[in-house]
């Protein structure tokens, strides 16, 4: 669904992502870890068009060539993202927030799918309350909530578990398998959390200071690399 | 001494330097070039400088205040003329028995408008030390009493900006009224001497001009001081987290009110030298639009670092000089033109520019 | 007991009286004390009639679902947010409600925010030396100068929370999890009597959650903390009495094992397998 | 081919007061045209120097100092408001410079340096009043203006002016605005009030610039009519009115030493050549342009009787030189630096020219001191030796400001 | 004076024994020798010269006295022919014979001598030709006529009025006539009866006469007349709170809709606008540039204006928002910087291309003078119209911003550009509808301030100030507040105006806003919660 040849990100003169190769399967959930700082974040948002890229190739479904594309026309080829650090528009009440996936949507839908509140019932028990009075787990809910709206063919999340109470952030692994049983979602994953990540995550992908040093299926993931790369 | 820690600083030392250099050479072409020479530096020319210094010493107040406190004011003109108001009032005294009507108190407005004696807040203007600490306390007192009702409030961002205007606005409509008592529109004028210093000779001009530069240098040190201190990082602080601050245990308003003030005060020092050298002060610097431009002379220079408001406001003012005289119609094109190209080509103005050159001299040095 | 306490209480507000501020009195009893808090966002309940204690160098977990009022509950500590009612005792001589929130940090209470704030202009160091506990009065701050002892102190926190190498760079430019080391940081700085760390684990790999769990036991004794955490494992880890918030008020409140067993803890929050 | 005469253009081309100024700039380049047509002056061409102090008034003193010091021209023309003219004045006279200022204004004042060509409140505002006074029976008096000193000025005068003549107190009503007023309603109204009170009522204006235009419209949709209660205008002239919609308008007054629609030869030449030089088919001369026309040609004169553009020479020479005016008459410099001026009172017309119903039966001489005023009506101005002083006080004998310089 | 009046009985009365005018027509000769007379007498004289005139019965009299009125009855100098002109503007007038009305052309205006008129006779010619229309078969111009009389009844047409006011048939043309003659009566011979009918009377005349009874010495009639003023001035301080209350709103509205364009671009998108005022400007010349196009048609070109001025500002808003401000995303207060520079350069612009001196724009009809109430009140059309203007725009505007999908995603795109766009919401084409859609209603502004106040390169500086006072003070992003802000701050202006002055009245709603703010630090509506705090 993704793949990603070759890429290089700098911050000003700061090399962050180096060569860094990296492929996301269809209808599968790959975990990117790594520790703090390592680029994570970076390479999400390269993959949004929030950064842009110096030098290689981000592919997606085949043979979209997403590097040079704009920002808002990544949504709309259907790739769904939640942020870390929940991003949601603080402003804007809960309803609002999630109203703005719709503009991504081809099918000029206006109200919100049930599924989504169906989620997160708090979400529309609060659906006129503005999303910056949230509490940060039920504004990380709402961002959550937001990229479902879109209906995407691939999400991204990014630590999508911080600040959420346990029994939901089972749920959201529930609902994140359902999707890509039933759908064909793609899910690419930014996970520091390990049995999370073993328990919803087929792939995974190691991140040290920029450079892709590790892979495999989820299984594969031994202790050594853990302590390798993951602790400090 | 925290006020001399600027002084062992290269950025510091650099811009004194030039200044000081800059006043040397101007007092000397002045002095010793024959008037017919090419270098010749005319009387005419040193109050230009001398008015550019006193707006720079101006933008660099509100670089203080806006560069590193974030507050945006868009009123800082009425310090300057309060400081300004101050200085005249205390020419106007002087002028004793030699006005039109030949008063030996009341100033020539307030005759032949029928003023019977000298209003009350008008005493005390005939002593020059008094006048003078009327140049700081005026300006002084308003910013405190401004800020400590708004910061207290906390009032911020574009609500303070918009009440500085208020402000600045209702001054100049206060100061335009005849029965306030400053002249109405025509404000103070006609000026004889300063200190026994006849203000027409050209020694009293540069007299006048070089006490600018030093008040440059000394406003410049002190708003230096204040920003490298650890007062000048909180206000750093301040500007792009307030609550933060407040939950380290720092009262930001006051933090807020010290910069606040001392800011004022040199903007009045800017008005009250600014008055002589041009001689007049009217309610224009009150206007609001006077204001946006000094915020404007900061931004183009280049926005918290002190020497960019120096070097916008000596620009900017510089190319209003030439305009005006060479495209006497079309110069607004140019000025409107120059803030234009500046805010979108030069992200961070000139001082910006100047520090992206350096770093690619030498990226170590900028993070000594 | 609450009788008691209210009792004790009455007669401290005359010692509240004496006009030089002293510091905390915590010889009677909690440093931190909240009884009967209430408040409401637009009618909203976000707290309801919440009692908490909590005891001089004790250290306190908090949990509770999306929403329970722990965040808010820290506003009002902090004096950030006034409660409707209520009353917010720090030791048993100030009166958070009547203070502001400098007065508040002051009196020695530092938090951790659930979105890391930190100075994004200023650099790592710069940071960490404005959190440092000193005179922060105007004019002692205009002429502080930097020691060496505090650059000591300030490069010993770096070094604690892995920044050392990033220390001249700008906070701005931190990755998430780097700046919520560094609110950590600065909160270690400020040598709180008692700090409330909101989800100080948030986005750390299991490896630095151990160490973010050694090092707030570590300050339990001399210091009071309170930490709000949804990881279980980073909770038990640390925990040696667990308060549960829900709807504003608490639900229950024990040990770990206690809680985790509670039916009203599992449904509410907690989840079948936890 | 020696050097031009230069001659310095001091109006704003920019900010609020270009409206008003740039004409005079225009005005000026077409005089210095007219000369060079018939050969300059003295075999010497004429050669403008333009500036723009763009409304700013420290400006102005800054660009008066440039063109005497820098470009060293030989004379300016120049200013509009009072408070630029108070600014410039010292520039002027610390470097011997020769100002004309084509404006009417307060008076008081008289500077060695500066000829005044525009109306002094004698020359413009007390003929104004007589005029309602006399032949329309006004009563009942609104002096509104614009508050700043010109009007503050002219409406103390005129205040004293109407109690000398028995107008008591209650009969005036006095109201000033600020610069730029546009919301008049409530004001009209309460001059609609005040006029109702059975007595025939003027409004004497003393509003100035763009607050004008918002005044006649509201005046006119509060139904003002000039038949009720006429508004006779000291600084709406045809310039100002070609920015109004004057059907409404027709029949309030204004009182100027000129109007374009003056039946004279002379006028409609001025007015041919001013066509001509804007391209404009529409365009307006008004007062102010002819102080110019009379300031430029005075100058011109004074140069041919000095023999020189040694502003010392000129100085001495303008004094009583005589040029004709556009309205058919003579103006004469006199020793005061002020010059005699006829005094019209016109209708507003439907074509935004004035009707001239009134004029003094011969020209009146300007005087810088009012003698309505208690501090100056002692003073006196003669510039020409032996006296040579702008302010000599009748009753001491003494000359204001240099009291060294005593009189006998 | 009182030949004056003498002679204006005679003629009045001369008038209402004519029959009827338009019968006979004099000698050419004689006409000359009228007209002649007319030219030649001082203004005391002309006023017996119109009597003749007005009483030769010729039909053509009544034209050459509106002429006259008008100051559009001439004389050629070269011929001594009397002209009427038919257009005096320019250097060139267009004329016709005045007798024959046989066209003659351009003559140039150095050629033709107008016959000079001033007030008084126009007051003059006005009873003349008012005492003709109470004759007129329209009762309109009836109605007209004898309103214009009151106050200027005499002892002839006081003998008169009874009878035409029997053949009146319309009741509000009596009842004029009938306080016509009653102020006469109180005025001049002291009835008491009289009183009666006035006492309810708004009319200033009316109120003129019976205050001037008060101090009657016949104390039954003063203390009548001091009756029926007590009672008028009751009634008179309603109305004047209404008129208060109505200035209040009607300065209120010009400020909602100066600024509330600016509550779009400034208070939605964040971006300081300085060129603004320029923009509503834009809008103004528009209205004026229109009114050219369309000679003679104002009120067309004025409704044309309302589409135009709004295209013309949206665009020239674009044009900046696309070469200036998109480059300036995430810096706010940079874009105070660059858009003062564009609103120097607009307003040089505008100097340099059509002209630095105000532009005229007309009034239509249907826009000018005002609608009574009664005698005390009278509503004046154009600021009415300006209310429901700025109504109209504010509820169009909040239609949009509540009902289409360009409110939300504006505000997304403020709040979060980055996350937005990666919602999918085209930020750049969201940029451009939005600051067009505030410029265009500046533009709109623009529109109905041609109507209030100057067109000219300042306009927009004498705005732009008040404009984000007004959005500040109603709490910035919040539409209701600009509504409100401008509502409130108008009418404060206005009822401290009275006892104030204009200018301490416009210093105390500055200091107002001050301490207002100091009280409530965001504004009318705040934008409250956590997100607000920061
Ligand atoms: N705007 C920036 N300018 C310069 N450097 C930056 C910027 N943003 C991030 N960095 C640096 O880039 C590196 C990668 O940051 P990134 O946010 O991608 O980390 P991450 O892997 O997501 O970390 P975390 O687990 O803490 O979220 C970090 O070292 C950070 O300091
Ligand atoms: N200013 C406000 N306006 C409206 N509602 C608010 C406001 N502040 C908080 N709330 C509501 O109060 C409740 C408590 O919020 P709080 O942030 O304290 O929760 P929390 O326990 O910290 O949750 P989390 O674990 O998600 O951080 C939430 O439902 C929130 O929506
Ligand atoms: N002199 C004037 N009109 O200011
Ligand atoms: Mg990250
Ligand atoms: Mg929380």
């Amino acid at each position: 669904m993704l793949n990603i040849e070759t890429l290089n990100h700098f911050y000003g003169e700061s090399h962050t992502l180096w060569d860094l190769d990296l492929d996301v399967p269809q209808g599968q959930c790959t975990c990117v870890m790594g520790r703090n700082g390592v680029g994570k974040t970076t390479l999400m948002k390269c993959i949004m068009g929030e950064e842009p890229v110096r030098g290689g190739r981000i592919l997606y479904a085949g043979d979209v060539d997403l590097t040079r594309r704009k920002m808002e026309d990544r949504a709309r080829l259907g790739i769904g993202y939640v942020p870390q650090g929940r991003q949601i528009f603080p402003l804007l009440t809960v309803e609002e927030n999630l109203r703005t996936g719709l503009a991504a949507r081809g099918d000029g839908r206006r109200s919100i799918p049930e599924r989504v509140y169906d989620l997160f019932p708090v979400l529309k028990e609060m659906k006129h309350r503005r999303g910056g009075d949230l509490s940060g787990g039920q504004q990380q809910q709402l961002a959550i909530g937001r990229a479902l709206v879109i209906e995407p063919r691939l999400l991204i999340l990014d630590e999508p578990g911080e600040g959420i109470q346990p029994n939901i952030v089972a749920q959201i692994g529930e609902v994140i398998r359902t999707l890509i049983e039933q759908d064909g979602l793609t899910v690419l994953l930014v996970e520091q959390k390990l049995p999370f990540a073993r328990k919803y995550a087929d792939r995974f992908a190691i991140l040290d200071r920029g450079r892709r040093v590790a892979e495999g299926a989820i299984a594969d993931l031994s202790d050594p690399l853990i302590r390798q790369h993951l602790t400090v | 001494m925290w006020l001399t820690r600027p002084l062992q600083e290269r950025s510091t030392q650099v811009f004194l330097g030039v200044l000081f250099a800059a006043l040397i050479a101007v007092t000397a072409l002045h002095l010793l070039m024959p008037q017919d020479s090419a270098l010749y530096v005319s009387a005419y020319t040193v109050t230009l400088l001398g008015k550019y210094l006193c707006y720079a010493l101006l933008a660099v107040a509100v670089d203080l205040v806006w560069g590193y406190l974030g507050i945006l004011s868009l009123g800082h003109g009425a310090f300057f003329a309060l400081g300004g108001y101050a200085m005249g009032m205390y020419l106007m005294r002087q002028i004793g028995d030699r006005g039109v009507y030949g008063d030996p108190v009341l100033p020539d407005f307030m005759v032949f408008l029928n003023w019977q004696a000298l209003p009350w807040y008008w005493h005390g203007f005939d002593m020059a030390w008094f006048a003078f600490l009327m140049v700081l306390l005026a300006p002084g007192l308003l910013a405190l009493v401004f800020g400590f009702l708004a910061f207290r409030s906390r009032v911020t961002g574009v609500y303070l900006s918009i009440i500085t205007q208020a402000l600045t606005f209702a001054l100049m409509l206060a100061f335009f009224r005849n029965e306030m008592g400053f002249g109405g529109n025509n404000g103070l004028t006609d000026f004889k001497d300063i200190l026994g210093f006849d203000l027409r000779t050209d020694a009293t001009r540069l007299g006048l001009f070089l006490a600018t530069g030093i008040a440059l240098a000394i406003g410049y040190v002190i708003c230096r001081a204040i920003v490298v201190s650890k007062l000048g990082r909180l206000s750093v602080a301040c500007r792009d987290a307030e609550a933060r601050a407040r939950f380290l245990g720092y009262r930001v308003e006051r933090v807020q009110l010290f910069v606040f003030v001392v800011s004022a005060m040199l903007a009045g020092v800017a008005g009250a030298l600014y008055v002589p050298q041009v001689g007049i002060i009217n309610p224009s610097e009150f206007s609001p639009l006077f204001s946006i431009e000094i915020v404007v002379w900061v931004a183009l220079g280049g926005r918290a670092t002190l020497y960019g408001a120096v070097i916008g406001a000596l620009l900017v003012n510089y190319a209003k000089t030439v305009f005006t005289g060479v495209l006497p119609d079309a110069w607004l094109f140019a000025l409107g033109g120059l803030f234009v190209l500046v805010t979108v080509f030069l992200p961070r103005g000139i001082a910006g520019v100047l520090q992206r050159r350096r770093a690619a001299a030498g990226p170590r040095e900028a993070t000594a | 007991m609450s009788f008691f306490e209210e009792l004790t209480h009455r007669d401290r507000v005359f010692e509240f009286l004496a006009p030089a501020p002293s510091p905390v009195d915590v010889r009677h009893g909690p440093i931190l004390y909240l009884e009967d808090v209430s408040v409401s966002f637009d009618g909203f309940k976000a707290i309801n009639n919440l009692n908490l204690t909590i005891d001089d160098g004790e250290l306190r977990c908090i949990i509770g679902p999306n929403g329970a009022g722990k965040t808010t509950m820290m506003d009002i500590i902090t004096g950030k947010t006034r409660p409707d009612t209520g009353s917010v005792w720090f030791g048993s001589r100030h009166n958070l409600l009547a203070l502001s929130e400098p007065d508040i940090a002051s009196l020695g209470i530092g938090r951790k925010f659930q979105k890391p704030t930190v100075f994004e202009a200023l650099t790592v160091f710069e940071n960490l030396e404005l959190a440092m506990a000193t005179d922060k009065r105007i004019l002692p701050t205009l002429t502080a100068v930097m020691t060496a002892e505090y650059r000591e102190r300030i490069d010993e926190v770096l070094a604690l929370i892995g920044l050392t190498g990033l220390r001249d760079r700008p906070a701005g430019i931190l990755s998430h999890g780097q700046k919520q080391w560094l609110e950590i940081g600065m909160l270690l700085m400020q040598k709180p009597r008692l700090l409330l760390v909101d989800e100080p684990v948030a986005g750390m790999t299991e490896q630095e959650m151990e160490r973010t769990a050694e090092l707030l036991t570590g300050l339990a004794g001399q210091q009071s903390v309170v930490v709000v955490e949804h990881d279980m494992g980073f909770v038990r880890s640390i925990a040696r009495t667990v308060t549960v918030l829900h709807q504003g008020s608490v639900l229950a409140e024990g040990s770990m094992d206690e809680v985790a067993n509670d039916p009203d803890v599992i449904r509410v929050y907690l989840g079948e397998e936890a | 081919a020696e050097d031009p005469i230069k001659v310095g253009i001091l109006h704003s081309l920019s900010g609020t007061m270009a409206i008003s100024e740039s004409t005079l700039k225009d005005t000026m380049l077409m005089l210095i045209e007219q000369q060079n047509a018939k050969g300059g002056v003295l075999g010497r061409k004429l050669e403008p120097v333009v500036v723009d102090p763009a409304s700013n008034w420290p400006l102005f003193a800054e660009k008066a100092r440039e063109l005497l010091a820098k470009d060293k021209v030989d004379v300016i023309f120049g200013n509009w408001t009072s408070v630029s003219r108070k600014s410039v004045l010292p520039v002027v006279e610390e470097l011997n410079g020769l100002l004309f200022y084509p404006v009417q204004y307060e008076g008081e004042e008289s500077s060695e340096n500066v000829f005044y060509t525009g109306a002094a409140p004698n020359q413009q505002a007390i003929p104004a009043v007589d005029y309602l006074m006399n032949e329309v029976g006004v009563e009942r008096w609104v002096l509104a203006g614009t508050d700043y000193v010109y009007p503050r000025t002219t409406n103390k005068i005129l205040e004293t002016y109407l109690k000398a003549k028995g107008v008591s107190s209650d009969d005036i009503m006095i109201n000033y605005t600020p610069f730029g007023h546009s919301n008049w309603q409530s004001i009209v109204a309460d001059i609609k009030k005040f006029g109702s009170a059975g007595k025939k009522t003027a409004v004497v204006s003393t509003i100035n610039g763009d607050a004008n235009v918002p005044f006649y419209r509201e005046l006119a949709n509060q139904g003002i009519d000039a038949a009720d209660i006429p508004v006779v205008a000291f600084s709406v002239g045809e310039q100002e009115l070609s920015g109004i919609d004057t059907a409404p308008l027709v029949g309030h007054l204004a009182a100027w030493n000129y109007f374009m629609s003056v039946d004279n030869d002379a006028n409609y030449d001025f007015i041919d050549a001013w066509v001509a030089y804007t391209g404009k088919e529409d365009a307006v001369t008004n007062d102010p342009m002819e102080a110019h026309y009379i300031g430029f040609n005075m100058y011109i004169e004074a140069v041919k009787k000095a023999g020189t553009t040694d502003v010392d020479a000129v100085k001495d020479a303008i004094i009583g030189v005589t040029v004709p005016n556009l309205t058919g008459g003579y103006a004469t410099m006199m020793p005061n630096h002020h010059i005699t001026k006829p005094v019209l009172i016109g209708e507003i017309q439907d074509n935004g020219q004035f009707s001239v119903v009134w004029e003094t039966p011969s020209t009146v001489v300007g005087d810088a001191w009012s003698d309505y005023l208690p501090g100056s009506k002692d003073l006196i101005s003669d510039w020409r030796k032996p006296l040579k002083c702008g302010n000599f006080n009748v009753v001491t004998g003494t000359c204001g400001g240099k009291s060294d310089v005593a009189a006998n | 004076m009182s030949i004056a009046r003498w002679l204006r009985r005679l003629i009045l009365a001369c008038l209402l024994l004519v029959p009827a005018l338009a019968t006979a027509q004099v000698a050419d000769a004689d006409a000359q020798q009228l007209l002649t007379a007319l030219a030649e007498s001082s203004f005391a004289g002309k006023k017996a010269v119109i009597g003749r005139i007005a009483g030769s019965g010729d039909e053509r009299a009544r034209r050459w006295l509106e002429a006259f009125a008008d100051n559009k009855l001439a004389r050629l100098e070269s011929s001594g022919r009397f002209v009427i002109v038919l257009s005096n503007r320019g250097r060139n007038w267009t004329l016709a014979d005045a007798l024959t009305g046989e066209p003659l052309g351009e003559v140039s205006r150095r050629d033709v001598d107008t016959i000079r008129i001033n007030n008084s006779l126009r007051n003059e010619l006005t009873s003349v030709l008012s005492v003709l229309d109470l004759k007129s078969p329209d009762p309109a111009s009836r109605l007209a006529a004898a309103r214009a009389l009151r106050g200027k009844v005499d002892e002839g047409l006081a003998e008169r009025l009874p009878g035409l006011m029997a053949d009146e048939s319309a009741p509000a043309v009596h009842q004029a006539l009938e306080e016509a003659l009653a102020i006469y009566r109180v005025a001049e011979q002291g009835d008491v009866q009289a009183v009666a009918t006035l006492s309810g009377s708004l009319n200033s005349e009316a109120r003129a006469a019976l205050r001037n009874a008060t101090a009657s010495d016949d104390p039954v009639l003063a203390q009548a007349a001091t009756r029926a003023l007590e009672r008028i001035e009751q009634k008179l301080k309603l109305n004047r709170a209404a008129e208060t209350l109505y200035f209040g709103l009607s300065l209120g509205s010009v400020l909602v809709l100066a600024a509330i364009g600016l509550a779009i671009t400034f208070g939605v998108m964040g971006v300081i606008n300085m060129a603004h005022g320029e923009l509503i400007m834009l809008g103004a010349y528009t209205t004026w540039g229109m009114q050219q196009l369309l000679p003679g048609q104002p009120g067309l070109a004025l409704i044309l204006a309302i589409p135009a001025g709004f295209l013309v500002a949206a665009l020239a808003g674009i044009a900046i928002e696309r070469t200036v401000i998109q480059h300036l995303k995430g810096r706010p207060l940079e874009t105070l910087l660059a858009t003062f520079g564009v609103s120097l350069i607009l307003q040089q612009l505008v100097r340099t291309v059509i002209s630095p001196l105000n532009r005229t724009v007309v009034t239509p009809d249907w826009m000018s003078g005002s609608v009574m109430i009664n005698e005390a009140l009278s509503l004046t059309l154009n600021r009415m119209v300006v209310i429901g203007f700025a109504l109209v725009v504010f509820a169009g505007l909040m239609l949009i911003m509540r009902r289409t999908r360009l409110g939300l995603e504006v505000r997304a795109v403020t709040q979060n550009r980055a996350m937005a766009r990666a919602m999918g919401i085209r930020a750049t084409r969201v940029d451009i509808l939005t600051f067009g859609l505030g410029s265009g209603v500046a533009g709109l502004a623009g529109v109905a301030l041609s109507q209030i106040t100057n067109v000219g390169p300042n306009l927009g500086q004498s705005y732009i100030i008040d404009s984000f006072m007004v959005v500040v003070f109603g709490g910035v992003g919040n539409l209701w507040g600009t509504l409100l802000a401008g509502l409130s701050l108008g009418t404060i202006n206005q009822l401290l105006e009275p006892w104030a002055g204009a200018v301490l009245a416009k210093i105390l709603v500055l200091v107002f806003i001050i301490l207002f703010i100091q009280k409530r630090p965001r504004g009318l509506f705040p934008q409250k919660g956590r997100a607000a705090e920061g």
